[in-house]
């Protein structure tokens, strides 16, 4: 299989929904005239011209309003976030009128928009442009989320994320935008189903739940634990909501071990969620507590050795493993 | 006998006598503890939404805040479903899952109902973009209070609307109050409607008061959107009579000042109007207000007489599946 | 000891506050001339006159971060939300501003404030005004909340809140307002400690955590699995962050079963970060999977009935006690 | 010799100096990867906050954006305090927490360096509501970008503040651009300085080249806000002659335009004015740049050899312990 990168991935997802439904249009600061922040939208106002691809003042909570509007009739927006933590200015909008719409309409008004950008940390950009969204929004009743790690699963779930018929976030990673990945022929249509996990690494040990920029560290670790005789299942949500709990079941019911690692902040994050779950569900499987690496609760610092002393890690990870192994 | 033209404002004051005398039996009822949360009644401002419909065509969209009941029944929602609505019934506008301040309707093109003050205002000028995507002539009608234009999300939908030429009239329902806060309390500006320079739009004030003068103004300001799509500002001037919602006792208020208003009220004086030019007998009138209480009555009964939504709804609105949507969903709107 | 409603306790803690320190000052929409939109700031106006009691537009994000402004020279705002539902309007001020700047500073800005007013469900007011927003604030570091359940709590907790010298959200409960309680007599001075949880009835059972709305429904469900010979322990948490875990841990590990009773939505609420902390420090001690009672995952409906149903209620709570306890 | 307020036009040009040595210094770190994270350069815009403290005293308030380091120069942080903060050590003016867009200095009334574009505006009229619930006479400055005026939180602070009559200068650096995007395609008006109409705000226009035009006008408007404490919006025009941050390679802009620009350079025509004047030789002016390249390059060597944060500071800043704060913290901030 070809290799893009994550980046061309969700250009090119963004390009065939665009080319196959005029309802979709794409709308965000910077996405036209600049080819987007990231440049994730380049080569689309060429392409689509100025009516489909809409460069915005910096007013999130309006353009994500109007989006929401646009799709209550019809319309099908693709409202990019230059990033998640921008989203927090426009918050009222995407966690009141996207989801609610549809219960306080009495079914009426579906809302078939799709929000998307890049979340969680990135490089040294201090504490307010550095949030992670997910368990934020993951509260929200109406709201979808996906968090795609790799090129092929950016590209497949932002694709099922425009044709979606709710609203959806997709949370993209800065991080991972340059890296690459096999993804399928640009001739064959590309799917991913929103709440399927995937295995990416088989293992009998203990099972590693991650996603989007701690997929990667997951699987370092993983190899690293090898080394040392632990047997790590990596497996990765894709999805935050719907949340993939048979995957989940199915892989702790074999190792009777986990850790979630998680990039968002410990206090309500994923992690704290999929562990009540787990237990809830299969208790009697657990051979050890459930353990989180997540991000340390507090500012993001700007100074780079701070930063990564908060952030999860494949060290964090590995030591976390070990103490559930008793290793 | 009569032009198509004046039977509209007979019909336009029947409308208003139906608004009328269905809040007054929902505030009865609301009273009587049939209703739940929050409820707020639009007695006095009538003219307003009814001007504003008698100036735009059935498929225009229109969108509002919370004090929603007028927009519906203007739009043509039933009374019956709206009274439901408020007794939380499954036959209401919104299936009962929406109450009084969401009504929505959306075969009549009533897009809410909404309930965060000012937050509704982004929604009406994506509904006129997507007008504008799709090269049809709608308009866009956005309700909001004189309270709202001090939010962050006014602003930033008047500039995106400008900005992008968008055919919206942006109608500011200036009751001079926002719950007990007046108008020159919350807004730094000697007229309400001065707040459109700062984005270049054009502003209008209109007697919110008199039926003929708000319908009037509009159709000349939607005519002008449709021959050119822009949007538009306009400050209409009203009064409600009652309080802010049911719990309120507005005693922010003289009696004075209450008591100028109804001398003014805008039943009244269509009713004046259209008697003086000999287009209403008192009859007809007398038979449209019984017509008007008749039909409040009869939803009452409608709405109690109605199934409370099934629990089953209780994760049935949540996401729609996508089995139960086209995949072009409601593209033709 | 004095009976007073939950409504007259925060009006003596904010009147008190007011009377020691000039630096305090009370802000928001209607709570001067109009007293409060659920009368909490009674009579504030006529005794502290104009300058310090301050009616405000409707422009939460701006008032709200006024109150950080005053706070960087100084000031101690108290900053009322007519609910917190409209606090996610201000969402970025309250979770960027009020909290980074410590850390932004490098220590040089603290910023005492208090964000105050009622917070969760309160009767048919629908999706959009039915926020419990405790488990979206408890994710930012940098922010302390607390939760007070009954009059006393109200009183001690606000007074402790404005003079915390960092930014503390006190979310009070629209449908306690009117309930009324013990407090100390007005002379003697009464502080609560934020981050202590109280033990508001001993037991021997399981252990039901519970705060604010979800208190008196823990007590009354306590009350009926006595008569069907469970004996429940009722942990009131106080304060969500920080979060009292000695307390919890050691009513557990008497108790070796748990319910936790939230007000909010489930998926990453309050109940899934005690769920993980419990589990992580004395898994052993449990003799059964931690359960929860929290809303329903679906956007508030109006209907009375449905809303019951999305509610967590004293039934659904010893149905949860029971099915932990095997009964 | 020169009288005192000569002399302060010479140091001004001199502190002007020293905020584009420091700058070019920054670019070239940045490039070495010393620097992290977003890096916004002034270089161009100069005059506009020289010119602004200026007209203030000491003690007056200031804040401003993530666009800052010269907002903190111009203050007096040092120039070490500054270049350590870009490289994140702890003897930066935060501590190396902050970084680039979080400057701040609280002996010398610099609030910051705010990074969510508009967010920092109302911060602003909550030190302005200080100043006047204390009695004191300060003015506060709020700098924002020409982007930031269409954000909400812009809209808000700006109506509270007249609404309280507050003292504050709304000072909108218009640079033509936000990142890509030119003033006309974001903001639905002729000129900037309309927007204050829509709050009955003063406004003005300020030729942000020409330190003395804004010296001149904000002294102006600062004396009659102390006398009587009200807010003002001024639009100062000006140009940044970088990309938007280090990553931004500005193909939307015209050489042409940037060539115009550059040829009005601030420092290049205050400097002529000073001369002319008899007030400034060439040699002083030689002096001064080798004083402030020889600062700006000492800068460097001092973040070098600084130590990083501790790891302790992971947990220390996220909140004061009652203990380290007396009761009445900064009362007289
Ligand atoms: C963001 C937000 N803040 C506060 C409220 C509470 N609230 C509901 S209506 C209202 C007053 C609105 O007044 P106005 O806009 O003038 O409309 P009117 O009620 O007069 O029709 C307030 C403060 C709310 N619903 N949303
Ligand atoms: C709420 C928010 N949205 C977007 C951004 C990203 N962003 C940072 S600076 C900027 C442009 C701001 O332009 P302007 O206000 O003109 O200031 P200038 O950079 O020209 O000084 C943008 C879009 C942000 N920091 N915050
Ligand atoms: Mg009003
Ligand atoms: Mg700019």
């Amino acid at each position: 299989m070809r290799e893009i990168t994550y980046r061309l991935a969700l250009n090119e997802a963004l390009a065939e929904e665009l080319e196959r439904d005029p309802n979709v249009f794409l709308m965000g600061e910077e996405v036209a005239q600049y080819n987007g922040a990231y440049k994730v939208s380049q080569g689309l106002l060429d392409r689509f011209g100025p009516q489909r691809i809409i460069d915005t003042p910096i007013s999130e909570n309006g353009f994500a309003g109007m989006g929401v509007g646009a799709a209550m009739v019809g319309l099908r927006p693709i409202i990019e976030f230059m990033t998640f933590s921008f989203s927090l200015v426009a918050f009222d909008q995407v966690v009141n009128n996207a989801p609610n719409m549809l219960t306080m309409s009495g079914g009426q008004f579906n809302i078939p928009i799709t929000f998307r950008g890049p979340n969680g940390p990135a490089h040294q950009l201090g504490a307010t442009h550095s949030h992670a969204t997910e368990c934020l929004y993951a509260n929200f009743p109406g709201l979808k989320i996906c968090t795609p790690a790799t090129p092929r699963d950016a590209k497949g779930l932002l694709k099922t994320a425009v044709r979606d018929d709710n609203p959806v976030l997709v949370l993209e990673s800065e991080l991972l935008y340059s890296s690459k990945g096999p993804v399928e022929p640009i001739e064959q249509e590309l799917l991913i189903p929103l709440g399927q996990a995937e295995l990416k690494r088989e293992g009998r040990d203990v099972t590693i739940i991650c996603y989007a920029q701690t997929v990667p560290l997951a699987l370092a670790a993983a190899e690293a634990l090898e080394e040392e005789e632990i047997s790590a299942e990596v497996l990765d949500l894709r999805s935050i909501k719907p949340l993939d709990l048979p995957a989940i079941l199915t892989s702790v019911a074999k190792t009777h071990r986990v850790v979630v690692v998680e990039q968002d902040r410990p206090y309500c994050g994923i992690g704290a969620e999929i562990c009540f779950r787990i237990q809830n569900d299969i208790f009697d499987e657990l051979d050890a507590p459930i353990a989180r690496v997540s991000q340390e609760d507090v500012p993001m610092p700007y100074n780079e050795r701070l930063e990564q002393a908060v952030l999860p890690s494949a060290e964090k990870l590995i030591a976390a493993v070990k103490k559930i192994c008793y290793a | 006998m009569s032009s198509p033209e004046q039977r509209d404002e007979v019909e336009m004051l029947s409308l208003m006598l139906l608004i009328r005398r269905f809040e007054e039996r929902a505030s009865q009822q609301y009273q009587a503890q049939k209703i739940g949360g929050f409820c707020h009644l639009y007695i006095g401002q009538e003219a307003v939404v009814v001007g504003a419909i008698a100036a735009i065509r059935p498929e225009d969209y229109l969108i509002t805040a919370y004090r929603d009941h007028a927009h519906a029944l203007a739009r043509g929602t039933s009374a019956d479903a709206c009274m439901a609505e408020l007794f939380g019934k499954v036959t209401g506008c919104s299936r009962g899952l929406g109450g009084s301040m969401h009504y929505f309707d959306k075969a009549r093109h009533m897009y809410g109902g909404h309930a965060i003050v000012g937050a509704h205002v982004p929604l009406g000028v994506g509904m006129a973009f997507a007008s504008k995507y799709r090269g049809e002539d709608r308009v866009t009608l956005c309700f909001f209070g004189d309270g709202a234009i001090n939010q962050g999300s006014f602003h930033e939908a008047l500039n995106l609307a400008a900005l992008y030429k968008l055919p919206i009239i942006f109608i500011c329902e200036n009751n001079l109050f926002a719950m007990g806060t007046s108008v020159e309390r919350s807004t730094s500006l000697q007229q309400i409607v001065h707040r459109a320079e700062g984005y270049d739009i054009p502003g209008h004030v209109v007697d919110g008061m008199n039926f003929r003068d708000v319908r009037d103004q509009l159709t000349e300001i939607v005519n002008s959107i449709r021959a050119n799509p822009h949007p538009a500002f306009v400050e209409i001037r009203t009064y409600r009579y009652r309080g802010h919602s049911m719990s309120d006792p507005a005693s922010y208020r003289t009696k004075d000042q209450l008591e100028k208003y109804r001398m003014d009220d805008p039943i009244t004086r269509l009713r004046a109007q259209l008697t003086r030019e000999g287009k209403l007998t008192n009859e007809q009138f007398d038979a449209m207000d019984k017509g008007a209480k008749e039909t409040a009555l009869a939803s009452v009964k409608f709405a109690e007489e109605s199934e409370e939504p099934p629990l089953e709804d209780l994760y049935a609105y949540t996401y729609v599946s996508e089995a139960t949507v086209p995949t072009a969903a409601g593209a033709q709107a």
